[in-house]
């Protein structure tokens, strides 16, 4: 596995996301966040991940792990269709532009967020607010869970299959279940 | 003012350095000074003389870093690593750096409009003289240039007096691209306003240009009814000869329109364009024929139709010379700033340059005369065309031919690795060589036509070639109406509109502009743009965009501009025409200062766009931009107070200018009125802002067109568009209406029950409407 | 021509455009033609204009090509992968935007000193008056502005007259901008051809900007005994107040020394300079004092022993704010184009901002009029000073905190990872931790001050600190002569030279110009230019490269401006002055074929260009080059056929004009006398070549000075310090000497056997010493 | 080991060296190549291997494998010092740019060269002609032997220790031997 952008050319610099190598990684950092948020993007409820869609899983995770989510997007229309509200409704650089706040209280203002977990936006949008926080967001830890490298996130899946990325978010969901 | 060229010549003469004998002497720029509005604090800023203004602006809407690469290879001390809070070894931060890359693109395209200004106003003036008057809507403009009255103070006549305004414009830019040097100015606030600042420079050389243009070639003049236009690959006689035409710079294909005039060639010959020259040429002759955007000049290369293609000035793929060599199509360059490596054959007789071309002696030629470039590029279509016949025949793959090469396909993946818009290219050509090819015609919509992943292939399969192949009916049907650009917006109508925009019962203007770059096809931008036509916003539109719009089709197959009016008013679709033109659409929003609010124009920058952005509800969407020019088009809207959105691709642009609806404290204006800070709500919430979807975009152009000065029935309406687009397209009311409503008399009768019940639960109180601005010096002005 | 304002008030007058009543102007610009020279063919030249002369040096000297990135991120379509290839989003290809990227360097390059020059003129004539006669050296010099009259063909003879110079320019570089952007030129050799053009215009505006300081202020006018003043941190008297100046543009500096002379301040204070404003400073009042070339930033800082800092443009460190503030030094900030953040205080009354400054309520403050900085920097100096006194006391690390903080290194290597010259900081900091400070102290040489390895520490080590600390006792020895830069080369110096140096007799004129981003450190350069000089070389140099000769005793502690010469002769060290002297370097070369060759200067460049390549040996080295200025005064010299070459940290500007020796056939020149083509072997071999060490740099500029016109005398002596520098620095004799040796008189006598074994060798056959051109369409000029 | 650049900031993009992960690697190409050159910087003669310095490997391995030598900088010095005489001295972008020419007949004028060892450059130079071979000699393979990170080479070592790289510069004169 390799840390290579999943478009070609998107090659950041010289820090990059280390690789979620194996599911227990992810599931360790969301466990240790005291205030994990999900930016989830139009992109989840288009990508099918074989009779689910990768929104599903989004939704599935929020609630096990108990985690805020932000809609971008259009998102909201399509957790609402599945009887999941989130926490907020946002463009994604506005929510991104938050998380640099040092002093901004999170969705529901009770404190800073210390984890946010990207997944469904469009690759170069995912790739450019990651780099944001990476630069700007020095206390807040990142991860993309989306099935291609990026490379601005703290944490990041390399390119993976789809099955294999099936395989890694069925198990972060089973983690969860001990 | 307007100038005259003056020979004097005097015998004698006394002087205050003495008694001059035999003087002789030519003035080339004499004013006349016939404008009475007192001038204003500002004539010609320098870089920092609106600075205050900028940092005003600035305050409010900081920006959000999106580094695009982690280093700096500016100069070579680097590269250099400026994650985090590091530095490079000039000192600069990744802040600053940001804030400089913009600035470099901005003055990029601010270089770009006034370079061609200057170049279109050398041209004209040698060929109409300098003392052609301006003219660009004949009675029913009074203010001919509010961007040059504003900027400079001066009032321009005269084709020569605009090039004062250019000189101001190359002083400026000058200095601002020396701000970028290694070792100058790193504090990205300053930098920002130093964009800004470039982007005001942008639109005074725009509207040069265009005014100049429109004066000269007589091109429609503020004219609602400009004729309907063909565009689309499906409108041309490919039976005639063709010429092609890519640029921006019209004065070469006005001279091949002429020429075939001239000799009574007109429907004998196709001339069709590609890009801004593409519409220009069709605000000339509404004979001439659009292609399409800019992403629309491979497939027509590829097509084999056009017998010869003519280039000038930006936004031309820089490998033409190459895909047209591949199908023996000459190609002549016509300007010095894209020579592309070809021998200058300026001045050598036409006979001996066609019959170079036409024999295949040349692959083409540089011809810096634009009169030369018409006789040349007709004859030579005229000539090659019967010999060209038999490759027109074949302009697409076949579909044999198609299976084939998608056969030969390892599923490797680097085409998507390579494509902008993450096309799922393989799995279309998996299905496409099973026999099931409606997911590559799917990617015909979406596809840019950068032959990226071309490139990429190991396989070396002709990708895009396939796409449009499975396009192919898609592309053949592209035959659509365009209403040509009518240039500036009449005094009259801004007059009718500028009481029901600046009180907010026409809900806003929406500036659909910018390039093609869009992330799924054009036919988002048509929807969008009708959705607004129909929501009584003033539509406006130009260059790729504006041929965008055009190249979509209602149910009963009309495109846009057939359905829409073509009037500056609430529900229609105003096309102003090409990039340039896009100095009408901020030209329109001072003008409702001026000529609306009877605001002085002159030199008066601050106090005017502090009028715009507290009152007019103004969104620029730039949903494909992509370009330097872009930039700078963008930041000129900024300084007005207008706000723009762009498409996902937007977050490259390095940052965004978004404001904080929590932070109540950036929210206050002073009441002229009163002198009291009064809180107004986050009105325009952001100033720049990428959105990821179509839905989202349209639901934020109804929120950025609210403004602190909306009247309650203003506001109400303006809140019924953002609520009801909320709804539908993000399937909730929106959780910040309490920051939008300030009395009661602003809630949307329609929607009263709801918002009340929002209100409570927010604790929201009552506030006033105030006389807003954000120009505490305001006072000190005239 | 001159200049005049003349106010004219006429009752009535006849013209052609009718008859005229009560008619007052004033003629700002009245030209009066003094010049008899015929105008030549290209007077103002377009970008197009001279590119055949350019597609000439180009097709000898084919860019080599050295990606500093795979990737182009200029527009939002990209990133875009080029390697190999590829093409970008465009079309454009790797070399394309190789190209591309030298363009967009050089044309900020060219932005930075037109823009320099622009806001000067503009100051000096509010302040001296537009009439002001340029006088760059007396009755010494009658081609007072060779670059101006050869790109412009005018002769400029007032202040006045250079605007227009300037408006030239500055369309010359929006234009030239304009070909930067997406869509526009991408062939590689017309983007070349743009480059040198960009170079062209960058020479006229240095010239622009010296010739109307000097003139202005009375600099030293081409005086080859300009004073020597004081250079070094170790020249200054710490006990008084001190202000540091820092950057490129000297009005601020010279009202600082005006207030300080009507005051009867001068000997109280210490004026202090770093970058060119330090060297423009002295040729003002030999007072001043020069701390060092742009790398003595932070460590003069640091000291803490300036008691204001004043900055205007260029070349000055982006985080001066902040390394100024953790000493609680004030900063003010003086130009427009690097604002620093600060609050625009201009014309706030001298005394509040004085007050401000000293209290601490601000850290510093902009003001934008540099006879209010005089007054502001002064006093503000006179009065922080005592309160600081203890500050300066510490001003560096002791040896024991010294210690202490090496001990914290964990050897992670980050730092020198981080280092632009790879310096073995951890080893060195290592040896320090175990009390071996010798290799620390030896690092103090070759560092050029970026602190990118302070960044870097994850330990927050203060690394730079440390190894001044380590240095401190060189550090304080620094105090050296420089001779102040004289400014242009009087015509009669060019007269005696002419000859010799056409005729390869003075064995070539050696440039070392450009900043300070060295491999190892100064000394090199210092040594370079001493065996220059010790050959009988012209050795000229400007900027940071003159005040590092400078920085430099010989054995009798003597700096080398004490030894040698200053008038432009064989074996002289010519100091011209600052950055923007530059153009008397470019101008003496022009001046050879002007005055002494008697050739047409006026708007002739490719008549003069062709001349200055094929007969005079003149060498640029820009060994520490860094900046986008470095780019564009290097096209300027490229452009007129004069070959740089860089240090090893040149091969980042993307790309070598290398000469190809083994290509005979590159090597042809015309003979004017018979119209014969003739053989004349590879010289000057390279036009823009980096080299690694010091020893291959000393054999390359032997090497590079050779022409086609050298006589065999000259040629015999030029190849005897080629061979001698080969043989003793490389340790053989070269193997390419037959290419040099025409006729068996070129060959030097005392090494005559070992060269005729080797011509032998080599199949080597006598040829003819043309009269050279490379212009087969000379006779096409008057 | 890791693909990370020596100097930082000096990320070259999507294109990047394959790691010569055991000494094999080199041995094997240089074995393989019909026309090897070696191209030689001033470093080489400046660095401690131990009691040797770097450039009497290269002297060796020239030798050994019958390499052309190309002495750029002023290394030619050093090497007729130590009784070597270089096949040709040249500034390092000049043999550069003849590497870019496919006419160009080798320093001995026998035929193009086919692979290019790079040793002893200062790290940028190397890295910016490596950047020109890559992108402009498609026929060549270039390998650095530095004991850094290359990207722009076809191979390279990454960046490893002293004794490391003398272990693998040994093994592959030893190689050789067999
Ligand atoms: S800024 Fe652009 S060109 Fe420079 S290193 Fe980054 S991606 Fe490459
Ligand atoms: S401009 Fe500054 S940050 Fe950029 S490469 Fe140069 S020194 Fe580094
Ligand atoms: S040509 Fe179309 S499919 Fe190919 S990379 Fe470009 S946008 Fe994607
Ligand atoms: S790059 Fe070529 S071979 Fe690879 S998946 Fe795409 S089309 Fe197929
Ligand atoms: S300018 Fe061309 S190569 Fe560069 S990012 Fe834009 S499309 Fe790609
Ligand atoms: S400050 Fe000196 S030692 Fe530190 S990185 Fe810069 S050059 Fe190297
Ligand atoms: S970066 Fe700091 S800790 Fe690491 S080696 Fe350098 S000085 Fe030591
Ligand atoms: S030589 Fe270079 S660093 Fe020095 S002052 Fe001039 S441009 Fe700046």
């Amino acid at each position: 596995m390799s840390q290579e952008a999943w478009l070609t050319a998107e090659v950041a610099g010289p820090k990059k996301a280390s690789l979620i190598t194996k599911p227990e990684i992810a599931d360790a950092m969301i466990r240790r966040a005291k205030r994990p948020i999900f930016v989830v993007g139009s992109i989840a409820a288009e990508i099918d991940l074989e009779e689910k869609k990768l929104i599903d899983y989004v939704i599935a995770m929020a609630k096990r792990y108990n985690i805020q989510v932000v809609a971008t997007g259009n998102t909201n229309n399509e957790f609402l269709k599945r009887g999941f509200t989130p926490d907020a409704v946002m463009p994604a650089v506005d929510i991104g532009n938050r998380l640099t706040d040092p002093r901004w209280q999170g969705v529901d203002g009770k404190g800073p967020h210390d984890l946010a977990i990207f997944v469904g936006l469009p690759y170069q949008m995912g790739w450019t607010i990651l780099s944001g926080l990476k630069n700007f967001a020095p206390n807040l830890k990142t991860i993309s869970l989306d099935n291609v490298y990026q490379p601005n996130a703290r944490w990041s899946f390399s390119n993976i299959s789809i099955k294999n990325w099936i395989m890694n978010l069925e198990a972060i969901l089973v983690n969860r279940e001990d | 003012m307007g100038t005259k060229e003056i020979n004097i010549s005097i015998k004698e003469i006394e002087t205050e350095i003495g008694n001059i004998k035999d003087l002789r002497f030519s003035v080339g720029r004499l004013a006349q000074e016939t404008w009475d509005e007192p001038q204003g604090p500002t004539p010609f800023p320098s870089m920092s003389t609106l600075r205050n203004w900028d940092l005003t602006l600035l305050n409010r809407y900081k920006p959000f870093y999106l580094p695009f690469c982690d280093l700096c290879c500016l100069c070579t001390f680097g590269k250099c690593d400026l994650t985090g809070d590091k530095k490079g070894a000039c000192g600069i931060t990744m802040p600053g750096q940001q804030s400089r890359i913009v600035l470099l693109a901005a003055c990029i395209g601010a270089a770009t409009h006034t370079s061609h200004a200057r170049e279109l106003v050398t041209h004209l003036i040698e060929e109409f003289g300098a003392d052609t008057r301006l003219d660009p809507g004949g009675l029913n403009i009074k203010v001919e240039a509010p961007i040059t009255r504003l900027v400079c103070g001066m009032k321009p006549e005269t084709l020569g007096d605009l090039e004062m305004v250019l000189d101001y414009s190359e002083q400026q830019i000058t200095q601002l691209l020396a701000c970028t040097h290694t070792g100058q100015e790193g504090n990205p606030v300053d930098l920002e306003s130093k964009v800004m600042h470039t982007g005001m420079i942008d639109h005074l050389s725009m509207e040069v240009a265009d005014i100049a243009q429109i004066s000269s070639y007589d091109l429609p003049k503020a004219d609602p009814n400009a004729p309907l236009v063909d565009i689309g690959f499906g409108s041309v006689d490919t039976t005639r000869p063709v010429i092609l035409v890519i640029g921006h710079n019209v004065p070469p294909s006005v001279e091949i329109m002429d020429y075939m005039q001239d000799n009574e060639l007109i429907g004998d010959i196709e001339v069709t364009g590609i890009c801004c020259t593409g519409i220009d040429m069709t605000r000339y002759s509404s004979k001439a024929k659009i292609i399409g955007p800019i992403s629309w000049q491979i497939r027509y290369i590829r097509s084999g139709i056009p017998d010869i293609i003519v280039v000038d000035e930006q936004c031309i793929r820089t490998d033409v010379l190459d895909e047209a060599r591949a199908l023996k199509i000459p190609v002549i360059a016509t300007s010095g700033k894209n020579c592309l490596g070809l021998t200058d054959r300026t001045g050598d007789p036409p006979e001996e340059i066609i019959d170079d071309l036409v024999s295949g002696k040349i692959d083409g030629a540089l011809i810096m005369n634009p009169g030369e470039v018409g006789v040349v590029a007709v004859r030579t279509a005229m000539q090659i065309a019967p010999k060209r016949k038999k490759k027109k025949s074949g302009i697409f793959l076949s579909p044999a031919e198609a299976l084939e090469m998608a056969k030969e396909c390892t599923q490797c993946r680097e085409c998507r690795r390579a494509c902008p818009n993450d096309i799922h290219i393989p799995d279309a050509l998996k299905a496409f060589s099973r026999g099931e090819p409606a997911m590559l015609t799917g990617i015909y919509e979406s596809c840019v036509g950068c032959i990226r992943c071309e490139s990429a292939c190991p396989q070396e399969i002709p990708i895009h070639s396939l796409i449009v192949a499975a396009g192919e009916d898609t592309l053949r049907n592209e035959s659509f109406k365009l209403r040509a650009g009518r240039g500036a917006i009449q005094d009259i109508e801004i007059r009718q509109v500028g009481g029901p925009i600046v009180l907010g019962e026409i809900p806003g203007i929406v500036a659909f502009v910018g390039c093609a770059n869009y992330p799924k096809g054009g036919n988002e931008l048509a929807e969008m743009a009708i959705e607004f036509a129909n929501r009584r916003f003033i539509v406006c539109t130009s260059g790729c965009a504006a041929m965008t719009i055009g190249m979509y089709r209602d149910e009963d197959g009309k495109s846009p501009y057939e359905v829409y009016s073509g009037t500056f008013e609430a529900g229609a679709i105003v096309n102003v025409g090409s990039c340039v033109s896009n100095a009408h659409i901020s030209g329109a929003a001072v003008k409702i200062a001026s000529i609306f609010a009877r605001r002085n124009l002159r030199g008066n920058y601050a106090e005017i766009a502090d009028y715009v952005y507290n009152r007019v509800g103004a969104v620029g969407v730039a949903w494909g931009a992509m370009s330097q020019k872009a930039v700078s088009i963008a930041a000129g809207f900024w300084r007005l107070g207008i706000p723009v959105i762009v498409g996902p691709h937007g977050t490259k642009y390095r940052r965004m200018l978004l404001g904080r609806s929590d932070h109540d404290e950036d929210w206050y204006v002073d009441d002229t009125r009163t002198g009291e800070k009064v809180y107004v709500g986050p009105v325009p919430e952001h100033l720049f802002i990428a959105v990821e979807t179509k839905e989202e975009a349209m639901v934020m152009i109804a929120k950025l067109s609210m403004r602190p000065n909306d009247t309650s029935r203003g506001r109400a309406l303006k809140l019924t568009h953002y609520i009801d687009l909320h709804r539908r397209l993000l399937g909730a009311m929106p959780t910040d209406i309490h920051r939008f409503v300030r009395m009661e008399a602003d809630i949307p009768i329609t929607m009263k029950e709801d918002i009340v019940a929002i209100l409570k639960e927010k604790d929201w109180k009552e506030t006033v409407i105030p006389d807003p601005t954000l120009l505490p010096e305001k006072e000190a002005f005239p």
